[in-house]
């Protein structure tokens, strides 16, 4: 028998394969495209103590090899969402991660504070948006407002807490030892890149809010290079996430040193590719004769 | 749920003017289940195009299990589609949004550009459902497209931008000049006919059923690519921003802002 | 007459377009693919005062619409530079711009000097490369030693110098500013985003040097961001790099506030792809009736 | 220059073996310039695949303008390629390299994998130019091919790891069974044989030519991607990497380090 369990922060998943936030709702609308229970888990779109409008459309532009999203975290903050898509997703034989976002410190703990006593698994805080004024990627890219901002959800925190990290960095190890040290549990990284496209015959930019995060395929090496700096650099266990597409890509995340992946844009390209991924995994590890997938992780050399 | 993705069996292809085609392909699932003001979306095989392209639905053949939609080439993917042949597979996903709701009202079809041919599918319908003949008023720039098929299902008139055929002008010259009176509006295209239209029928108290586009990338509600200002708060996060890919693409035209 | 002349510090080009460095190695091998006479510039390869090595191999890798490179700046060094290839591209009818590297300050301002008779028309400091221990990036990822390199290069340099920045910086504008303050007559933005691969077969980097520089069409969307930030934060003109393609991407790099454009990975793909922007941005500008290229430079809202 | 990109006519595409397939194509600039050993790069459709694949050239046909290339299938370039048809037509540069050189000494061609398909153009020319039948001798794993054609040119002595055919083991363990000698040796194949050969023929002093791999970007010489370590300078930079593309693919064995 071959194991594909890894372990986040003490929570085990089945196996390492989840939808990155953002690019997969709570998960109703593939309710019928793919099996929910077949998932490592569930990571929801971002939420905040408020329901959120996001911004102005057009939203989202296609680039070569990825796509641009400046969604601005829309969202019907946490009420709806605990009565609602917690109640959705509790049907599921799947470990619920949430995604938390915030403008200011004491947002995110509010939302922080009301899922203590709910049925959610992980929670990943997302300080690394880069589509929202306040709050998210200003917390992001500086290492000391990581680290406040870490360890002030980490004292209100029940769950273990994963620090989502921007790519936009001069250097991601600073960043994530300053999350280590503010107390996180795990990491998970990258959100995207800051890029913008331009409409030439208009002379406009392609997104109402200019720029956008970039994701996809095309910034998968950034993702795994980012991945395994970080590796050697903390202890934490780390998520990968960042343009992966297939078991391929999720298993070169693995050797970087991830313990689990997130599949976002991926999603929409294909909604099988999060399933595609688990089996491809399964096939390799068999193929190999690798009994453990935790042998695994960290081993490029 | 009801929609589906599948690779499909492409059943036809065929250029009905220089840059406009229909494609035709076989799905049990999109012809069962698809009703006129629904759409599919395509996936290109090139690596390079990620999202999917979104078409309305323009004829569903219940027997045949075939369902259609017509394409105007504006950029790779649509490019693309082009090359693709019958007894080709391509990656669908639909029956998508909403549709239209049918009531058996004096119905009354606008459609200009890219948003005529989804008027197909329902003025058939209509037709077969209460047996009568809506009145269909299309607008092209200059070169005219599917209405030979229109007229199949409805009375067609036409407005043409140069005046080549038809009324010169647009649609809403052809409304007024012909005095055409509806219980139901149905509309698609391009905003400023959408915005036309509500500023002629809204004051008359006209029901105006209108679908909406907008950039997509999952097409099915998850996203939140694709939102658009409501009245009415959105049952998906309770703020003001309806998804076009799932509470719509066809919206009253009171409940959005154009 | 359209006009499609630019100005680059003083130095005029016909067109803005010319390849990025590294990508066309002196002009040479493309010699017979195109005409080097229709190019606003040509920007050679990196070198050095004495010949470098480079690194092992592999020293390259396909990504998802990009690629990595690890050449590790191989160049035959100053000496052969300007008695080969200087000769060679000094039979074109067209702008030379050097690109120049070094380990040290020292090694840089030696080439910088040893140009300074030369029939050179720009020089190219390349403070990005992301793929040699010591000079390169080091001198391209902190603002303060990107100041000091650049005015102690000005001092020394007869030409005006454009600094060439990198992408792996959480804030591009400080970057830019920093190079404004020393003293750079332009810049050029982007140099690769850091990036690796990995082969799950072997388990081991799919580059010898383990890590690369990703570019090619994948990175445009951040390449675009930067240059419209960087545009709106400095007064220097701005020569654009980063998957450019064709017209339409040379044109948004325009819009976004570049003065000229690079085009690197794209000349792998095909050797035409530098015509064939020439050819694209001269018929955009007749079909808009616009008379001036340079009226359209920042222009984007 | 005597190189071209252009886009050319597939002229025939046949799969031989399980997964290796020859692809022929008309080009004037490749076919009358090509030589033994020499390469083309093909450039894939797919758009996010972007570096050309090299292939070393198998055979040409100078009067019907024909050149031709074997791959196998190991990647999503080459699984592209599978689904080329005659009638299509392709991006290809060439021809590159420097290529084998004649010298009418008594040959002996050693192939291994895939490096066997250019061994037959090889066979031809020396066949041709100098009227003697060289000695080839082509390894495989299990699956043989191309041993019919290289026969027409050339004596063949197979080796298979399995034993399924001819000699069980490797071409070294044919070498030295028919104790075959020659004046000079050319060689296309994985690492391990060329370093094998390197070691048999090194001791006799006899001139062994071998074709080497490396990743490519441009395939011309202007990137250095593709550099190997050589005992004398490089001509480009004056360090000890000789370009693959450009001074390569084929190096005598003493002057590249293996
Ligand atoms: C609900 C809906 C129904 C539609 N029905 C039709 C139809 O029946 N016939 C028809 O010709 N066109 C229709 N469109 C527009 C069609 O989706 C676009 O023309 C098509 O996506 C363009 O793809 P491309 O690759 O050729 O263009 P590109 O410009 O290269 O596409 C780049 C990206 O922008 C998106 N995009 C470009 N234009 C539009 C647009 N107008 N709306 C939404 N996304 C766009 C593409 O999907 C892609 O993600 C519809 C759009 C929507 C939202
Ligand atoms: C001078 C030369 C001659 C060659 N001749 C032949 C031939 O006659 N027949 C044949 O079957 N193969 C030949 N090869 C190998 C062939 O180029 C690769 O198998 C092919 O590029 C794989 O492409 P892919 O997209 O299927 O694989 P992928 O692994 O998906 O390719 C990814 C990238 O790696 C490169 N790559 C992968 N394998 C190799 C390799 N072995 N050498 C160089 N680059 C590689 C690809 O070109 C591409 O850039 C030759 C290689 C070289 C350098
Ligand atoms: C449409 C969209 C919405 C996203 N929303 C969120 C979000 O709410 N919270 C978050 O942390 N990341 C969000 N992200 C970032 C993704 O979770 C992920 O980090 C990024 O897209 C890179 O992965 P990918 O290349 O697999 O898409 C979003 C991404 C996309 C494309
Ligand atoms: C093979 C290769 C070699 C390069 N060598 C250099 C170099 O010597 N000096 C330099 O400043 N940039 C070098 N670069 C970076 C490019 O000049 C350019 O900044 C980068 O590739 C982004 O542009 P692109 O996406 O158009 O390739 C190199 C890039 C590649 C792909
Ligand atoms: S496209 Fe994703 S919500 Fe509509
Ligand atoms: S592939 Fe560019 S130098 Fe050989």
């Amino acid at each position: 028998m071959i194991n594909t369990k890894v372990n986040i922060a003490g929570v085990e998943l089945k196996n390492p394969v989840m939808p990155a936030s953002g690019t997969f709702g709570s998960g109703k609308e593939f309710c019928g495209l793919i099996d929910l229970n077949r998932l490592g888990a569930v990571v929801t779109k971002g939420v905040s103590n408020i329901p959120w409008e996001g911004n102005p459309t057009p939203r989202i532009a296609e680039t070569y090899g990825g796509m641009l999203n400046a969604i601005g975290l829309q969202n019907p903050g946490i009420d709806t969402f605990i009565e609602r898509d917690l109640v959705f997703l509790k049907q599921f034989d799947t470990k619920i991660i949430v995604n938390v976002v915030g403008k200011s410190i004491s947002d995110y703990i509010e939302v922080v504070e009301r899922l203590g006593d709910e049925a959610v698994d992980l929670l990943e805080i997302n300080i690394s948006c880069p589509n929202v004024k306040e709050g998210g990627i200003a917390f992001g890219q500086n290492p000391a407002s990581a680290m406040e901002i870490t360890s002030e959800i980490k004292k209100k925190a029940k769950q273990p807490i994963i620090i989502k990290l921007s790519p936009n960095v001069t250097d991601i190890r600073e960043m994530a030892k300053a999350a280590e040290c503010g107390g996180a549990d795990a990491l998970s990284l990258i959100n995207t890149l800051i890029g913008t496209k331009i409409d030439i015959h208009t002379g406009r930019f392609a997104l109402a809010n200019r720029t956008g995060g970039l994701s996809g395929p095309a910034i998968k090496p950034v993702a795994l290079n980012m991945v395994y700096q970080t590796a050697n650099a903390v202890k934490l266990p780390i998520i990968g996430v960042g343009g992966i597409r297939n078991a391929e890509d999720a298993l070169e995340f693995i050797l970087a040193g991830a313990t689990a992946v997130e599949v976002g844009t991926s999603n929409f390209v294909n909604p099988a590719s999060m399933e595609k991924c688990i089996e491809g995994i399964e096939r390799f590890l068999e193929k190999k004769g690798i009994s453990d997938i935790n042998s695994l992780i960290g081993t490029v050399c | 749920m009801e929609y589906k993705r599948e690779s499909v069996l492409i059943t036809s292809q065929v250029k009905i003017t220089s840059d406009i085609y229909r494609i035709s392909f076989q799905s049990v699932t999109m012809a069962q289940n698809g009703k006129p003001g629904q759409f599919v979306t395509v996936y290109c095989r090139d690596g390079s195009r990620l999202l999917p392209r979104p078409f309305g639905i323009s004829e569903i053949d219940k027997e045949k299990n075939e369902v259609s939609f017509v394409y105007k080439v504006v950029g790779g993917g649509t490019e693309e589609f082009t090359t693709y042949r019958p007894g080709e597979f391509m990656e669908v996903m639909g029956p998508l949004g909403n549709g239209f709701s049918l009531d058996g009202k004096k119905a009354l079809l606008v459609g200009g550009g890219t948003g005529i041919p989804i008027l197909l599918e329902l003025a058939k319908q209509i037709k077969q459902t209460t047996g009568r003949e809506a009145v269909t008023v299309v607008g092209f720039r200059d070169e005219t497209y599917l209405t030979a098929e229109l007229s199949k299902y409805s009375r067609v008139l036409v407005a043409t931008e140069d005046g080549s055929k038809g009324t010169k002008g647009n649609v809403l010259d052809v409304i007024n000049q012909s005095g055409l009176e509806a219980d139901v509006v149905y509309a698609c295209g391009p905003h400023p006919m959408l915005r036309a239209l509500k500023n002629h029928f809204g004051p008359l108290q006209v029901e105006l059923q209108i679908s909406m586009e907008e950039k997509m990338a999952c097409g099915i509600g998850a996203c939140l690519a694709c939102t658009c200002k409501s009245r009415e708060t959105d049952p998906y996060t309770k703020v003001h921003n309806k998804r076009i890919c799932k509470e719509g693409p066809v919206f009253d035209s009171n409940e959005v802002l154009l």
